[in-house]
């Protein structure tokens, strides 16, 4: 009887602002299809009233389970306790939120954008004890300012470049993770700051593409004149690295789509789920590029 | 260019007449010249910059082209000259438009998706080869933006809905249609004669800016040659005495937003030739209210009638400068904004005749 | 209330065709959904048209007092979240009262917007610019304020926004009947106050206005201080809603707030309209997206597109009925 | 009845100098003005009136000069302010909102409230008395852009009646009025003089002034020329006062029209030209050379004629027929390629392009009729624009002064040369001679009839009987938006044609 009518998934997407997104959606779409579950998608346009008007709709239609990717941390309280009283199970995926109450949400599945930024920071620690004679001055291309994504994936840098004190970051300034934005803020770097600039580290890979067209038509060589270090590891990331413009890319993996169904099946089944799942992420050097471009979905 | 120009005839025919008598002195007029205050405004900021920012004026031969401050301020505000200029006209006729960004959009992804491009490698030396031919891919592009021109122009012209709400159709729509032919991808062009318009170098200068001065002149020359601009104007002023002097108004009407819709396209071009690549859901972001506050900075009312094409040359510029003025004095992202505005505000105030008023009555 | 009603009575005889194709296409598009999808008709869905739409509603409210004043304000969605921010930094951090938070928000609001107001009436400066910039500085000054999102744990707001008011079986939010409560109020300060008529004199000819002996500069910077007081009281309500502060919230609330005033029948010349027309005009894009989150196969760009679609057949059949009437 | 010259004056005006750039409007101006009293004040197109009339209102600031109301120095900051001090006015283009509603216009400002809400009903019924007593019988409640321009001057007219004031001033109230509601207005108006009232008048009427005025002020080049008692001021010398020579020795206007003229092969017929609710099929032949007469009573149907003719309003039913071809007009242009002009009555919104030079103004129809790409050189703008201030006298600072500047009178010159400019084989003229001053008129009707008889025809409406019959060679007299009557010229008089107006002798 239960088998008789399949899941249906209610899920709130922030929107398709970038090419990472894009995946991210299309992964749940085809896991979702896979999995034979019926998925009810609504595209927020990057606006959280929206996906709370989407939430609350999903309840109305009464659906098995909501997931979201919360566009912001806060401020889901309300919603969030009237799909609890309509008994309806919530599964965070990519954001975590900030709630009053734990219980809320059944379980989060994601990246942690904190983690990244460290990982970037790491990279650049370790290529800074290898080479004890060379400076790194680094420019920060951050993301949107006041997104998750932008606070976290500095927050991170900053915490572990601390350990480092030949780690400087001379100037910091936002590419609202476009390309052309990238490009355009690293231009005005490279005038204001010229040869002085030795690390780029980049909240995402387009802006890093982005800057290192800049970095080129200034006459200097990306990825050795200036490291460029940059998250979220794209198809076009990947590219860069294998004509050796990028240094190293972060992984941020947006292939959510088969763990949150199997999530999915586990809390409409009473199964246990834990609070917090981990999703798989690597670091990618430029040495690796070659051996892993063909892997990428995306 | 101001349409209404006092041409050297004029000045010819009065000198021919010598009981009038030259009262103002060169000085005097030059400061009530219409395009007087966006320049001080620009010169200001550039002067600001002169003192803040060391070697801001620098210009360097790399590359066998000219590399510095100002040149990345010509190229980055190409665009937006270009969005500008057809913007002038619309809003000439009591228009607007806000899809300049979403055609931006479309007709960057149409190019792109078109050129496409692919680098091989034969014998060491990269070869590109391009899916399309490029200029038939540009054409295609400008195409698309046309359409969406004739769109808009329908909308408004034929339907009488109201400018803002028509163009609002299709800057919702127009960058959802872009990102359905790209799924949502950024298109990147590996087609190396495509960067040409878009960061290549004619004569030491960016190419991109041979292309806006080919467009203003252009219209310089159309405005000046034949009666579009009093036409314009007229609609602009006064559409129902227009329509009973005989002038087709609806048409015009359409012809305007078909020709800002072609200036947004070949900006459309410019920026994802800039970045070899096109994203179907950034390009040209808010770049319509950038155009429309150049319009307004460069001395044109948005309630129609008399404009100045110049001016808006000048307020794309003064934007631009803005942008990289914040840019390169490393003010924290977060302050942007505020430091934007404020600006944005000074700048307006000061080119208002009441500024003007107060500071005469504090000076007596 | 009264006058609402006495109001809509009017309507029907009164030239105000536009506003009347608006609320019978809006109620073409719910049967149509109805239709379509299942449960779709239902109270609660109905009622969050209003929960969910009720910020939009405030500040459309607003802004349909500037557009009839002929002028615009691209502010308020900027000032909505500089709202929020406020409110949330003032009560977690600062920890004021509630009750003094909120006064102290919503005089925020007027000052700001009457400063604009100001501004573009001495300084005779273009509306559209003025409070672009305007737009800018309150976003600005959000994230002066801090640019991480704050959320809200006082408990006058977390009641505020939990709380749900029985209806019929269903429920309303406070912060809806807030809304609610503001546009009737609105609707008796456009047509049955000296302001109100002021405001429709000076979009429809604010030279002749001044020449009637009507005080154009006070209407005027009232006009954008109300607007302003409107955009800050939605900033409560979606701090209500949200239970958060947030420098990013809203954005381009501006546009749905102007494109709802204008779909409600106001024409953006100004002078012509009725303040009643911004719930239709809401509604109508509440309405559109709800229809969108039930039909839940749209990918985010067809959702634009149908967006977009949708926005277009609407604005040709009113027109095109709008064109048929006498 | 007249004024005392012992009382003290209400308001005293004097030494007023207004520039502005590149005119002087005003230098020493002033007037007095006494309690129960009609003052006219005249003046030619451009000397400064309705100025001065603005200056005591608070719209312009004088850079020098004094005014006294009731032996106190006052300066009106603004219109409002104005009103408060006491003064009521009526601008000479109406300064009305069109989206309001009649009713409001009429009290805006000054609602009749009711529990702090304005009450509707009360204002409404208010505002029908109020106009009832003007003889206007329209709904109030309907927005004042859905009545035509007279009913609209009505409207100020009442709104100003409506302030209690000291003093009522009255900017060419009745340059689109007909004879009835003059004099409508002008028993009004006599019934305010008996309560006491100073009421200042402008107008270019003569017979106008001499029927209601007690005093006269006379204007010219921005001065005050002189005060007269009407009684004392024969027309003669008032016209040589205005315009300052003692040349004219035509006290009476003449007919301009030799007798006997032929008119020429037709060039125009209206096939039951028809629109549902605003005319009744209509057959009418204009011909070459003619000057056709168009007479009929304030919504008699004449503009629209006018306007179906020209293809600004679309004819749902017959035909026009020109140069043997039967056709419909569905936009101007189709009307302007045919040879047609159009001078329209409402010359604020349907004429003027306020923003733009007397130069752009004067040469935009014949550019539309030339075509967006043949523009016409600069050089041969200027000829033309030079030869047409010339030739009408337009009193302008120089061709390229944004029209809006100009005074009334001179906007309405300029329209009519735009449409001369395009040399039209037929020309509608609808109210060409509005507010303009009698001497100008005069050259006006002059130069059109001469243009008339090298073989222009002319559709001329106007509410002016008298002008109608002097110059017609033909009159259709319409009513209830009908032809109905023909007459050619010496078969109505002055008395026969007001009959014949208002249906008494027509079948
Ligand atoms: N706002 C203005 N700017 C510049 N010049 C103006 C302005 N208003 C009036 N003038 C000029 O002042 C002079 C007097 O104009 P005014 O309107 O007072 O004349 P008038 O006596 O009322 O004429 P009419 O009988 O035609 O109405 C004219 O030469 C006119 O061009
Ligand atoms: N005294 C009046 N009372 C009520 N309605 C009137 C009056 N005078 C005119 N109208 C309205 O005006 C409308 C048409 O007037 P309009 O002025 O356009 O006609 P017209 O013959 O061209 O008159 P004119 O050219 O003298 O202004 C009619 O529908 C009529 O209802
Ligand atoms: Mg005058
Ligand atoms: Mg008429």
């Amino acid at each position: 009887a239960f088998a008789a009518k399949p899941l249906t998934i209610g899920f709130s997407q922030v929107g398709a602002e970038s090419e990472w997104r894009t995946a991210n959606t299309a992964s749940i779409k085809d896991a979702a299809k896979k999995a034979g579950v019926n998925l009810k998608f609504a595209d927020a346009q990057q606006r959280q009233e929206n996906q709370v008007k989407a939430i609350r709709s999903f309840i109305a239609q009464r659906v098995d389970v909501i997931a979201f990717s919360p566009v912001v941390e806060s401020g889901w309280d309300t919603v969030l306790r009237e799909a609890k009283r309509a008994n309806i199970p919530v599964i965070l995926t990519d954001r975590g939120v900030k709630v009053s109450d734990e219980s809320l949400y059944v379980t989060f599945l994601g990246s942690d954008f904190v983690e990244e930024g460290r990982r970037a920071a790491r990279w650049l620690v370790e290529h800074a004890k290898k080479n004890p004679n060379r400076a790194y001055n680094i420019v920060e291309l951050q993301g949107t300012v006041g997104s998750a994504p932008a606070i976290d994936r500095k927050a991170g840098f900053a915490e572990i470049m601390k350990t480092e004190p030949r780690l400087k970051i001379i100037r910091s300034q936002t590419g609202d993770f476009t390309r052309a934005k990238g490009k355009e803020v690293m231009e005005a770097f490279l005038k204001s700051e010229g040869k002085n600039i030795t690390v780029l580290y980049a909240h995402n890979d387009d802006m890093a593409i982005g800057a290192i067209q800049a970095i080129e038509e200034a006459g200097l060589k990306p990825g050795k004149d200036i490291l460029v270090v940059s998250i979220d590891g794209v198809r076009g990331a990947f590219e860069a690295m294998l004509q050796g413009k990028l240094n190293v890319t972060v992984e941020c993996n947006p292939l959510l789509g088969p763990q949150l169904m199997e999530a999915a099946k586990a809390v409409k089944a009473g199964k246990p789920v834990p609070k917090r799942i981990v999703v798989q992420e690597g670091v990618f050097p430029a040495e690796v590029a070659a051996k892993e471009f063909p892997n990428r979905k995306y | 260019m101001i349409v209404k120009e006092q041409p050297p005839v004029v000045a010819a025919t009065q000198a021919a007449r010598p009981a009038v008598p030259v009262k103002d002195s060169l000085l005097s007029r030059a400061l009530a010249h219409h395009l007087f205050r966006p320049l001080a405004a620009l010169a200001a900021l550039l002067l600001i910059d002169f003192l803040l920012i060391p070697g801001f004026f620098r210009l360097e031969i790399k590359d066998g082209h000219l590399y510095g401050s100002l040149v990345d301020i010509v190229n980055r505000a190409a665009p937006l000259m270009l969005a500008a200029i057809g913007m002038t006209l619309v809003i000439a006729t009591r228009g607007i438009d806000i899809s300049v960004g979403a055609v931006v959009a479309l007709s960057g992804t149409v190019a792109s998706m078109l050129i496409g491009g692919t680098m091989v490698i034969q014998d060491g030396v990269p070869v590109y080869v391009a899916e399309t031919p490029m200029l038939l891919a540009m054409a295609a592009a400008l195409g698309a933006a046309l359409l969406c021109g004739l769109w808009n122009g329908a909308l408004v012209a034929g339907l009488g809905l109201q400018p803002i709400v028509a163009t609002l159709i299709l800057m919702v729509a127009g960058r959802g249609l872009a990102q359905l032919l790209t799924d949502g991808q950024i298109v990147t062009v590996y087609y190396q004669p495509f960067f040409f318009l878009g960061s290549g170098y004619l004569f030491g200068l960016p190419f991109a800016l041979f292309v806006v001065v080919a467009v203003f002149g252009v219209t310089a020359l159309l405005l000046r040659h034949t009666a579009l601009g009093l036409f314009i104007q007229a609609v602009g002023i006064n559409p129902v005495a227009a329509r009973l002097a005989g002038i087709r108004t609806a048409a015009l009407i359409v012809f305007v937003y078909v020709f800002a819709a072609t200036c947004a396209g070949m900006a459309g071009l410019m920026i994802s030739s800039n970045v070899k690549s096109a994203d179907a859901n950034n390009a040209g972001l808010m770049l319509e209210l950038d155009a429309i506050l150049a319009v307004t900075l460069g001395g044109t009312s948005l309630a129609g009638g008399k404009f100045s094409l110049a001016g808006s040359i000048i307020g794309a510029l003064i934007i631009q400068t803005l942008t990289y003025t914040i840019y390169s004095l490393g003010v924290p992202p977060e302050v942007n904004m505020v430091v934007k505005s404020v600006v944005v505000f000074l700048v307006c105030v000061s080119q208002s005749d009441q500024f003007k008023g107060l500071w005469k009555r504090r000076a007596a | 209330m009264n006058a609402v009603v006495a109001h809509a009575r009017k309507l029907s005889s009164a030239p105000s065709f536009t506003s009347l194709v608006t609320v019978v296409l809006l109620a073409a598009m719910l049967l149509v959904g109805g239709a379509l999808y299942e449960g779709f008709l239902s109270l609660q869905v109905m009622l969050n048209l209003l929960i969910d739409n009720a910020f939009l509603l405030v500040i459309a409210i607003g802004m349909g007092f500037v557009i009839l004043s002929g002028g615009i304000d691209l502010s308020v969605g900027a000032v909505l979240a500089l709202s929020t921010m406020i409110a949330a930094w003032l009560l977690q951090v600062a920890h004021w009262p509630p009750l003094a938070v909120i006064a102290t928000v919503l005089a925020l609001g007027f000052l700001f917007g009457g400063g604009m107001g100001a501004v573009i009436h001495y300084f005779r400066l273009q509306p559209f610019i003025v409070t672009l910039a305007g737009m800018f500085l309150a976003r600005g000054l959000c994230y002066l304020i801090s640019i991480e999102s704050i959320t809200i744990e006082d408990p006058l707001f977390v009641a505020m926004s939990q709380t749900q008011i029985p209806f019929f079986g269903g429920f309303l939010s406070p912060g809806a009947l807030i809304a609610l409560a503001m546009l009737a109020c609105a609707v008796w300060l456009a047509h049955y106050s000296g302001f109100g008529r002021a405001v429709y004199a000076v979009g429809g000819n604010e030279q002749s206005a001044a020449m009637m002996g009507l005080s154009v500069g006070r209407t005027k910077i009232l006009v954008y201080a109300f607007s302003g007081f409107c955009a800050s009281l939605a900033g409560l309500l979606f701090a209500f809603y949200m239970l958060s502060g947030y420098g990013l919230h809203a954005q381009g609330t501006e546009l749905d707030a102007i494109a709802a005033v204008v779909i409600g029948g106001t024409l953006l010349t100004g002078g012509y309209g009725y303040i009643l027309g911004a719930l239709s005009g809401v509604l109508v894009l509440g309405t559109i997206q709800t229809l969108i989150a039930f039909d839940g196969t749209l990918s985010s760009w067809w959702t634009k597109i149908v967006i977009g679609g949708l926005l277009f057949v609407f604005c040709v059949v009113q027109r095109v009925m709008a064109f048929k009437s006498p | 009845m007249l004024a005392s010259t012992t009382a003290l004056p209400v308001l005293d005006v004097s030494g007023i100098h207004k520039q502005f750039p590149g005119v002087k409007a005003l230098s020493d101006a002033g007037l007095r003005l006494y309690p129960g009293e009609v003052h006219t004040l005249m003046g030619q197109n451009g000397a400064g009136k309705s100025t001065l009339i603005k200056v005591l209102t608070g719209v312009y600031q004088p850079e020098r000069g004094g005014i006294v109301l009731d032996g106190e120095h006052i300066k009106p900051r603004s219109t409002q302010h104005a009103q408060e001090l006491g003064i009521s006015t009526v601008y000479q283009e109406v300064n009305l909102c069109p989206n309001l509603s009649v009713a409001e216009n009429i009290f805006i400002g000054r609602y009749p409230k009711r529990f702090g809400m304005i009450d509707w009903r009360r204002m409404r019924r208010d505002a029908a008395e109020l106009l009832a007593r003007l003889q206007v019988n329209v709904d109030v409640s309907q927005p004042l852009a859905s009545y035509p321009l007279a009913i609209q001057q009505m409207v100020a007219i009442a709104r100003a009646l409506n302030i209690s004031a000291k003093v009522l001033i009255l900017d060419e109230p009745t340059s689109s009025l007909d004879e009835a509601e003059v004099q409508l207005l002008f028993s009004v108006l006599k019934n305010l003089r008996e309560q006491g009232m100073a009421i200042l008048f402008v107008t270019h009427f003569l017979e106008q002034t001499y029927a209601i005025s007690d005093r006269i002020t006379v204007m010219r080049n921005g001065e005050r020329e002189g005060e007269y008692l009407c009684s004392e001021l024969s027309r003669l010398a008032l016209v040589n006062k205005m315009i300052g020579v003692a040349a004219d020795t035509r006290e009476q206007p003449q007919t301009c029209i030799e007798e006997g003229h032929q008119a020429g092969p037709t060039l125009l017929q209206t096939k039951e030209l028809a629109r549902r609710g605003v005319l009744a099929p209509l057959d009418l032949t204009i011909r070459q050379g003619e000057l056709l007469g168009l007479a009929g009573l304030l919504g008699s149907g004449r503009t629209e004629t006018a306007r179906l003719l020209f293809g600004a309003d679309k004819a749902d039913d017959g035909a026009i027929e020109i140069g043997g071809r039967s056709t419909t007009f569905a936009t101007p242009r189709d009307a302007i390629a045919q040879g047609i002009g159009f001078c329209s009555e409402d010359r604020k919104h349907e004429g003027a392009i306020l923003d733009l030079s007397v130069r752009e103004n004067l040469i935009l129809a014949l550019q539309a009729r030339q075509g967006l790409l043949r523009a016409i050189p600069l050089r041969r703008q200027q000829e033309l624009a030079d030869y047409y201030v010339k030739q009408l006298g337009i009193k302008t600072a120089s061709i390229e002064t944004p029209i809006g500047t100009l005074s009334g009178g001179n906007q309405q010159k300029v329209l009519l040369a735009r449409w001369l400019a395009t040399e039209p084989k037929l020309m509608i003229l609808d109210e060409p001679t509005r507010g303009i001053d009698v001497r100008a008129k005069q050259e006006i009707m002059d130069y059109v009839t001469t243009l008339c008889r090298k073989g222009m025809a002319i559709l001329f409406i106007s509410s002016e009987l008298p002008e109608v019959l002097r110059v017609s060679d033909r009159i259709v007299v319409m009513r209830d938006r009908k032809a109905c009557g023909e007459y050619r010229r010496g078969e109505l008089d002055d008395s026969s044609v007001l009959h014949v107006i208002a249906g008494e002798g027509c079948q």
